[in-house]
């Protein structure tokens, strides 16, 4: 593999990245404050349908995205009520979000559409653009050289290939989910919020006791969830693609959930598990099968890779991963 | 009445089964005549809808697909005075199916050559959906006219995947595409049904051009789509209707001179094909209608004499 | 006379069927140590609880200094000044001192500023009322005795008027429930008012101006504590004269049944509990073990059940019985006939939702006279059922009835039949009449003791010193996992087993 | 005291959450300007109207009974299986690999072999999950989910580079011999001089399933194995005291789980399309959860969910067909139950109590 090849698959490393980081700091907020969320999926998968099919019918991204939030919102709001206000299963009101998800997408999308199941594609307006930095070396450079873009790229500096192909030229949400990493790290940690947050993960009755709701704070972050959750679903339909097509978020969220436990619930780790899990993705997405020391693994087998190194994690083989404590548990005060 | 089985990509796939869906809807148009369809969800679903549309009463059953094979060979004899129209199946016995396959070689090597003489950088790309013999018989005769007309040009081909869900990953058609244009290639080709959209999407994004295939594709990037390989599975599927319970049975296959293939003109495409271009495009057409010019198929023998997978 | 600092007026809750607060009333004057005592299940955690806004009452007025107050949450109760210590903790495990301190009162969003000026405030109430701790340890690095510190701590950094404790000396070695009262008399001085909720008739005589009893719900009196008695509160408490005396003849030792030598027990945490212990109990002798709760008593109770794992060495008949391994498990343990009442009958004890007559069943599950082929003989289950429900007087006497909707007493009694009426060599037992009235204690006491008579060993572990006085034979004190000394029953008393208690070697006590 | 007497937690609360569920899946159909009540009809007719629709709904109940099953059995251990997909995917490999390689002279000893080789899959497939949770304390939810993805992986692996017959283009095994072709509803019930659909797929698989309920129900309720199950299930402190080995429970427990996910394979795989295909489980792992939920956990009540959802199932497939709903109709409908009667129980619940106790005090 060139210089230039490895920078390509790393840049596309870092798009395939961004939905799951988005997810997995969604997830990292919710499972934080105490409620396991195995919905991820189902709300990145509404998200993405509702932001690319308002942004279709307006022609406005932007409207898309708030779209996208908005619906995500509305299962996130359904997981708090059923596993916050009224103390069920979190994972059976996962198991069904997904699937509320997973059905209510194609069922209005082919009322609204009639495409079977998809969205039109998003042209123009209806897209999030690249953005391209200052001196990076992009579309413009190409035209006004009257050359195609791949053949400057390759004659650059590997510095300025680094910087034209891997940092510029990618969507705002994708700046926007990086920046969400430290704003997270902050958030949970240097903040009154995030002190309270981390808290009633762990016992919520230490924080109730102290004055504090459990039930708004639970709520609070199971909303951060749902707008996370909600941006990742809009890049996917709107940044990454230009439209939603059925069961697009393909195991996405499970992937994050998986990158979280990977994670073991930090945001910084949570940052390396996705770029991690996104580079498996690239490489099995660009190379069919791929020649380790002489030995062919099958695609199969990257793509199951994220899996297999959760389980790996999660027994404990690479350092025990504690999950918050009260994770799973209804906050119930009368027996 | 006649029924549609459109296969896992769903009938708004922009590609194969949205040809058949054309050709259905312009014969219920035409006739006033109304059909049944179904799109399906599974595998295990394809035998179901086969035997419901055949208890049902309804004839001709079109199927879209190779995938159609396996459940027909079994479905079909159960009901003998049921005509089964199979598209892109050529290999079973039975009295009352119509077999129609494509020479997807003889149109793929046409958009070869316009391709190969698109290309500023002597590089053009291939993608494929689902690994499987149909697929590579797309990209071998893609190769061939690419060689045609330069020798020394540089294919590079890349299949999707191999589960049906290759058929439906627009993420991965995008990737590749990029992947293709960092090998610098600066005209793709998509065989690949809703994959493709992807493909198309990503080349237009990134400023190469992109050729659609199986339905005109030109129309979804103006100006971006150098053409579209057209296989007529919506004639295909027209005249099936059309000749309704009196359908003639067999193996038919579909080539350049039963205009079953070909390549797509129209004003979203004109300025990018040039006199020179047409010229030489329909010079080979006729070449091969009259067997002047002999594509090799890839499975006569499994293998590709201008490209390796 | 000023306004009393807490007056609590008719307050009832109930949580679904049971009724836990019946039209309470009670009255506490400001600068006083005000005691609470009941029954288990009383209904005085609940109280309290309510006073904290932790509950919400069904009815009824709290008045704090005079004011008529509304405590929805414990927001409102932090707010008038109260501050509570619960009976099981409320911190935050794996947060530092510092930061449980805050939690709740922080200043501001930012975290930084409200560490450092708690940790200032921290300093100084320290220095105050000695309560010395290292605000950036881990609560789960700290002892019981430090964490309770941690919650004094928060309510006097949110400068809490009001503090209610409940049963806070459960958990503490003698000395340090000795320095907790100390701290109690000079926030008492400073004019704060305390609430003390304990089973300890001890604490209740020695450290409270008025005592409160509580029975089944209702407030039954609330006296000055020097115009009463130990005797009168307790005959308050149950509501009939209470008689503490188990009639048995002079224990008849036989030949040892149970030896143990160097037993050693380290749990799940890694911390060893129980640390080389040597005990011989004989044929036709109760062997009572005294000591405060947590310190090593359950776990020798479990590691001789099988519940845990153990190193050292143990004979029953002189025959070694595995610690660890194959054949260190309940299963084996009865199969070696040692029955074993444990200590918690609602989390181990029974199964709260099978059916009483599963629960008859439940760890002889597998023995022969319950099985019919490959299917399990319900029938013959329920009818031992039925047979031992009438024996021990288990109300009502329904074998369809689930576990969890028996009362304390009558569970027990469930458990002690399923244990003794297989006539054991050796019976474990584990604060057999914890939560049980006093019909009940009496009832399965002479079940005890005529199992003694019948020449089997029993271990009694309890934290009742009257308990263990009058049951056992013999009486070995256990502290921080170790046995500091052993006495024939009637040639000590609660003085010299509660030095030994402390830690106090056998020797000098 | 009880809150509530037992037949309103068994069958009222159910009842009412599938209400629930059943008017907002209508309010859904109205939302795509859809006529609910005529596509209840479709879906009537379509799935009982005949004994063709019959065929199918009995089918799907078929899958849904082992799947359902499979998730009560770890259920009463305390555990929530949620890799019935993965365990059911490995069953079908086992069942093709028996049925491909070995040639069989009667259908009646490879169903036999091929459903011990199911379920042996499908329990080796629940085993790692298992051992993890037993030993090293790793949730068996994220597992098993994690499991669901891997054997997908491998499914895919082996259809198409090992088990996909030369030249063929879909990923998926040759046919079965014709030997083994399993007696469908129709071969079975000609003899009784019943004409049942010759073209439906319900087969000896069903009564298979009927007798597995059986065989759980005795596993559960009348043996001590059942006693151990359910007594960890609801008190693992109380399951160590009696003696019980959490290990050996866990796995046992896992085990009869993945092995009945397992043996449905029987039904889709070698009953019905008698080849192996990719997604030949169409979700039926996970439809288990919703069938164990509404069955409150008891074979019985499985039984009767395996059959509504059988129905959803068939009648949904019918809507398809013959309406311009979408077959994802169902999948909503599946979530609303799921929603419903799992996670959204106590919205029905708490007023219920309420209601139970304001009663009884009126009574008293
Ligand atoms: N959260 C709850 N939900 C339901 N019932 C409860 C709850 N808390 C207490 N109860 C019931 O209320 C009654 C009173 O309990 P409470 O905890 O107040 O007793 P207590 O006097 O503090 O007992 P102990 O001495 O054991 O601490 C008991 O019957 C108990 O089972
Ligand atoms: N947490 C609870 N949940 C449900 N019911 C309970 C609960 N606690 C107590 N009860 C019910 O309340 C009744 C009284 O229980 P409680 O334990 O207070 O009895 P008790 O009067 O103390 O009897 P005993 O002296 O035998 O312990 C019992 O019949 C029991 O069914
Ligand atoms: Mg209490
Ligand atoms: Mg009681």
């Amino acid at each position: 593999m060139d210089f230039l090849t490895l920078v390509q698959v790393l840049d596309s490393t870092v798009r395939l990245s961004t939905p799951l980081l988005l997810a997995c700091l969604a997830g990292l907020f919710s499972e934080r404050a105490g409620i396991f969320d195995i919905g991820l999926e189902g709300k990145m998968l509404i998200a993405a349908f509702f932001s690319a099919a308002v942004a279709a019918l307006t022609g406005n991204v932007w409207l898309g995205l708030l779209s996208g939030i908005a619906s995500s919102l509305v299962l996130a709001g359904l997981h708090g009520l059923a596993s916050i206000t009224f103390r069920g299963n979190q994972l059976i009101s996962g198991v069904a979000i997904n699937f509320l998800a997973a059905g209510i997408t194609v069922l209005i999308a082919q009322d609204w559409f009639q495409q079977g199941g998809r969205t039109p594609s998003l042209i123009g307006g209806g897209r999030f653009a690249p953005v391209e930095l200052p001196f990076a070396i992009g579309a413009s450079e190409a035209e006004a050289a009257g050359r195609p873009l791949s053949q400057l790229l390759a004659e650059a500096s590997p510095l300025q290939q680094v910087y034209s192909e891997l940092i510029s030229g990618h969507s705002i949400l994708v700046y926007l989910s990086f920046l969400a990493v430290p704003l997270t790290a902050w958030v949970l940690f240097g903040t009154r919020f995030g002190l309270r947050l981390r808290a009633v993960g762990e016992n919520p009755a230490a924080v109730d006791t102290a004055g504090i709701s459990v039930v708004g704070l639970r709520f609070a972050a199971v909303g951060i969830c749902g707008v996370l959750c909600g941006i990742a679903g809009a890049y996917l339909a709107t940044a990454l693609q230009a439209g939603f097509v059925k069961e697009m978020t393909a195991g996405r969220g499970f992937i994050a959930l998986a990158a979280l436990i990977f994670a073991k619930w930090r945001p910084w780790h949570a940052l390396s598990a996705c770029l991690l899990f996104g580079l498996l993705q690239a490489l099995a997405l660009r190379f069919q099968s791929i020649n380790i020391a002489g030995v062919s693994v099958p695609v199969q087998l990257m793509e199951a890779l994220p899996y297999i190194l959760t389980v790996v994690i999660l027994a404990g083989f690479v350092g025990k991963a504690v999950p918050p404590k009260a994770g799973g548990e209804p906050y119930v005060k009368e027996r | 009445d006649p029924a549609v089985i459109f296969d896992l990509g769903g009938k708004f796939d922009k590609s194969f089964n949205e040809a058949a869906y054309n050709g259905a809807k312009r014969w219920a148009d035409e006739t006033g005549g109304t059909f049944r369809e179904i799109e399906l969800q599974s595998e295990a679903q394809r035998e179901q809808a086969l035997r419901r549309f055949a208890e049902a009463g309804s004839n001709p059953v079109i199927t879209m697909g190779f995938g159609m094979a396996d459940p027909l060979s079994s479905v079909a004899p159960d009901y003998p005075d049921t005509k089964f129209v199979a598209i892109d199946v050529n290999w079973l016995d039975g009295e009352n199916l119509r077999q129609v396959s494509f020479a997807e070689h003889e149109g793929s090597y046409l958009v070869g050559m316009m391709a190969a003489m698109a290309s500023k950088s002597d590089t053009v790309g291939f993608i494929g959906g689902m690994d499987i013999p149909l697929i590579r018989h797309f990209a071998c005769g893609y190769a061939q006219g690419a060689k045609a007309v330069n020798p020394d040009i540089t294919v590079v081909a890349n299949m999707t995947g191999t589960t049906p869900a290759a058929w439906n990953d627009p993420v991965k058609g995008s990737e590749l595409t990029k992947a293709q244009i960092s090998q610098g290639a600066d005209v793709v080709y998509a065989a690949a049904g809703g994959t493709g959209v992807g493909v198309l999407q990503t080349a237009a994004d990134e400023g190469i051009l992109s050729i659609g295939v199986d339905s005109n594709q030109n129309h979804l990037h103006p100006g971006k789509v150098l053409t579209s390989m057209l296989k007529r599975v919506d004639v295909a599927v027209y005249e099936a209707m059309k000749a309704g319970t009196d359908l003639e049975t067999g193996k038919f296959t579909m080539g350049l001179a039963e205009e079953g293939v070909g390549y797509a003109l129209d004003d979203n495409n004109a300025p990018l094909v040039s006199a020179d271009m047409k010229a030489a495009v329909d010079a080979a057409r006729e070449q091969i209608i009259k067997g002047e010019l002999n594509v090799a198929s890839y499975y006569a023998d499994n293998s590709c004499p201008a490209l390796s997978f | 006379m000023t306004a009393p600092a807490i007056e609590l007026k008719g307050i009832s809750k109930a949580f679904g069927p049971v009724q836990a607060n019946k039209d309470i009333s009670i009255s506490v004057q400001p600068g006083t140590i005000h005691g609470i005592i009941g029954e288990n299940g009383a209904g005085k955690s609940t109280l309290m609880s309510i006073l904290y806004g932790f509950y919400k009452a069904d009815r009824g007025e709290i008045w704090i200094n005079g004011n008529k107050t509304e405590i929805p949450d414990s927001q409102a109760a932090i707010a008038a000044g109260i501050g509570m210590v619960f009976q099981h903790f409320k911190l935050v495990e794996n947060f530092t001192v510092l930061e449980n301190v805050i939690l709740g009162a922080e200043d501001g969003g930012l975290l930084r500023p409200s560490l450092a000026k708690a940790r200032k405030a921290l300093k100084a109430l320290a220095a105050e009322y000695e309560l010395n701790v290292d605000p950036d340890a881990r609560i789960d690095e700290i002892g019981v005795g430090m964490q309770q510190r941690v919650e004094i701590l928060k309510a006097l950094y949110r400068q809490a008027d009001i503090l209610i404790l409940d049963e806070p000396t459960g958990v503490l070695t003698p000395s340090e429930a000795d320095q907790l009262f100390r701290i109690l008399d000079r926030l008492r001085s400073e004019g704060k008012t305390i609430l003390l909720i304990t089973h300890k008739m001890r604490e209740i005589m020695e450290y409270t101006d008025t005592v409160s009893v509580m029975r089944r719900g209702q407030m039954t009196a609330t006296v000055k504590t020097k115009d009463s008695s130990p005797e009168e509160l307790a005959e308050l408490m149950v509501g009939r004269k209470v008689l503490l005396r188990v009639d048995k003849v002079p224990a008849q030792p036989g030949a040892p049944i149970l030896e143990i030598e160097g037993l050693r027990v380290v749990d799940d945490a890694g911390v060893e509990r129980v640390k080389g212990i040597d005990l011989t109990v004989r044929a036709g002798e109760i062997l009572g073990i005294a000591g405060v709760a947590g310190n090593g008593q359950s776990e020798l109770m479990e590691v001789l059940g099988g519940m845990t794992v153990g190193t050292g060495s143990v004979r029953l008949h002189g025959n070694p019985l595995p610690l660890s391994g194959l054949g260190a498990d309940g299963r084996s343990r009865r199969a070696a006939h040692i029955g074993h009442v444990p200590e918690d009958r609602q989390s181990e004890g029974l199964i709260m939702d099978f059916h009483a007559w599963e629960n008859v069943a439940f760890g002889y599950h597998r023995s022969p006279e319950y099985q019919k082929g490959l299917l399990m003989d319900n029938a013959a289950v329920r009818a031992d059922t039925e047979a031992k429900m009438a024996k021990f007087d288990v109300r009502p006497p329904d074998p369809w009835l689930a576990a969890k909707n028996f009362s304390g007493g009558n569970q027990q009694k469930i458990v002690v039949a399923r244990e003794i009426e297989r006539n054991p060599d050796l019976l474990l037992i584990g604060q057999p009449t914890r939560g049980v009235d006093i019909g009940a204690i009496e009832f399965i006491h002479k079940q005890i003791v005529a199992l003694r008579d019948q020449g089997k060993a029993i271990l009694l572990v309890s934290v009742e010193l009257e308990e263990i006085l009058s049951l056992s034979d013999r009486v070995a004190v256990m502290f921080d996992g170790q046995i500091m000394g052993e006495r024939p029953a009637d040639q000590t008393d609660e003085k010299a087993l509660g030095l030994m208690m402390a830690g106090v070697a056998g020797e000098a006590a | 005291m009880e809150k509530m007497p037992k037949w309103a937690d068994v069958v009222l609360i159910p009842l009412i959450s599938l209400l629930l569920a059943a008017a907002l899946s209508a309010l859904v159909i109205l939302g795509i300007g859809e006529d609910p009540i005529e596509a209840v009809k479709t879906m009537i007719t379509g799935a009982l109207g005949s004994t063709y629709g019959w065929g199918y709904t009995l089918y799907y109940a078929t899958n849904f009974l082992f799947t359902g099953l499979a998730v009560s059995v770890a259920y009463h251990a305390g555990l929530f299986n949620i890799g019935g997909e993965g365990q059911a995917m490995l069953g079908g490999l086992g069942v093709a690999l028996i049925c491909l390689f070995i040639p069989w002279p009667h259908w009646s000893i490879a169903l036999i072999v091929a459903a011990i080789a199911a379920g042996l899959f499908g329990a080796a497939w629940a085993a790692i999950p298992a051992y993890l949770q037993a030993k090293r304390g790793s949730h068996v939810v994220i597992t098993t989910i994690m499991f669901n993805f891997i054997a997908f992986s491998v499914l895919n692996y082996m259809l198409v580079n090992v088990l996909k017959p030369q030249g063929a283009m879909d990923p998926a095994t040759a046919r079965f011999p014709e030997a083994i072709h399993l007696p469908s509803l129709h071969e079975i019930l000609l003899p009784l001089g019943i004409n049942f659909s010759k073209s439906a797929p319900a087969n000896v698989s069903l009564l298979v399933a009927i007798a597995a309920c059986f065989v759980v129900w005795l596993l559960i309720w009348r043996t001590w194995l059942g006693h151990e199950i359910r007594a960890f299930g609801k008190s693992e402190s109380g399951a160590r005291y009696a003696g019980m080995s959490p290990l050996k429970i866990t796995m046992i427990a896992m085990l009869i789980s993945g092995a009945l996910c397992g043996m449905m394979a029987i039904n889709n795989v070698m009953g019905e399309a008698e080849r192996l295909v990719l997604n030949s489980t169409e979700g039926a792992g996970f439809i288990g959860i919703a069938v164990a939920l509404m069955g409150r956990n008891h074979p019985f009540g499985v039984f009767l969910a395996a059959l509504l959802f059988g129905f959803l199932y068939q009648g949904g497939a019918e809507l398809a067909l013959w309406s311009s709903i979408p077959r994802e109709l169902i999948v909503v409908i599946q979530a609303l139950v799921i929603l419903f009667t799992g996670a959204l129980d106590n919205m029905v619940r708490m007023p219920l109590e309420k209601l139970f106790i304001a009663v009884r005090k009126e009574k008293a």
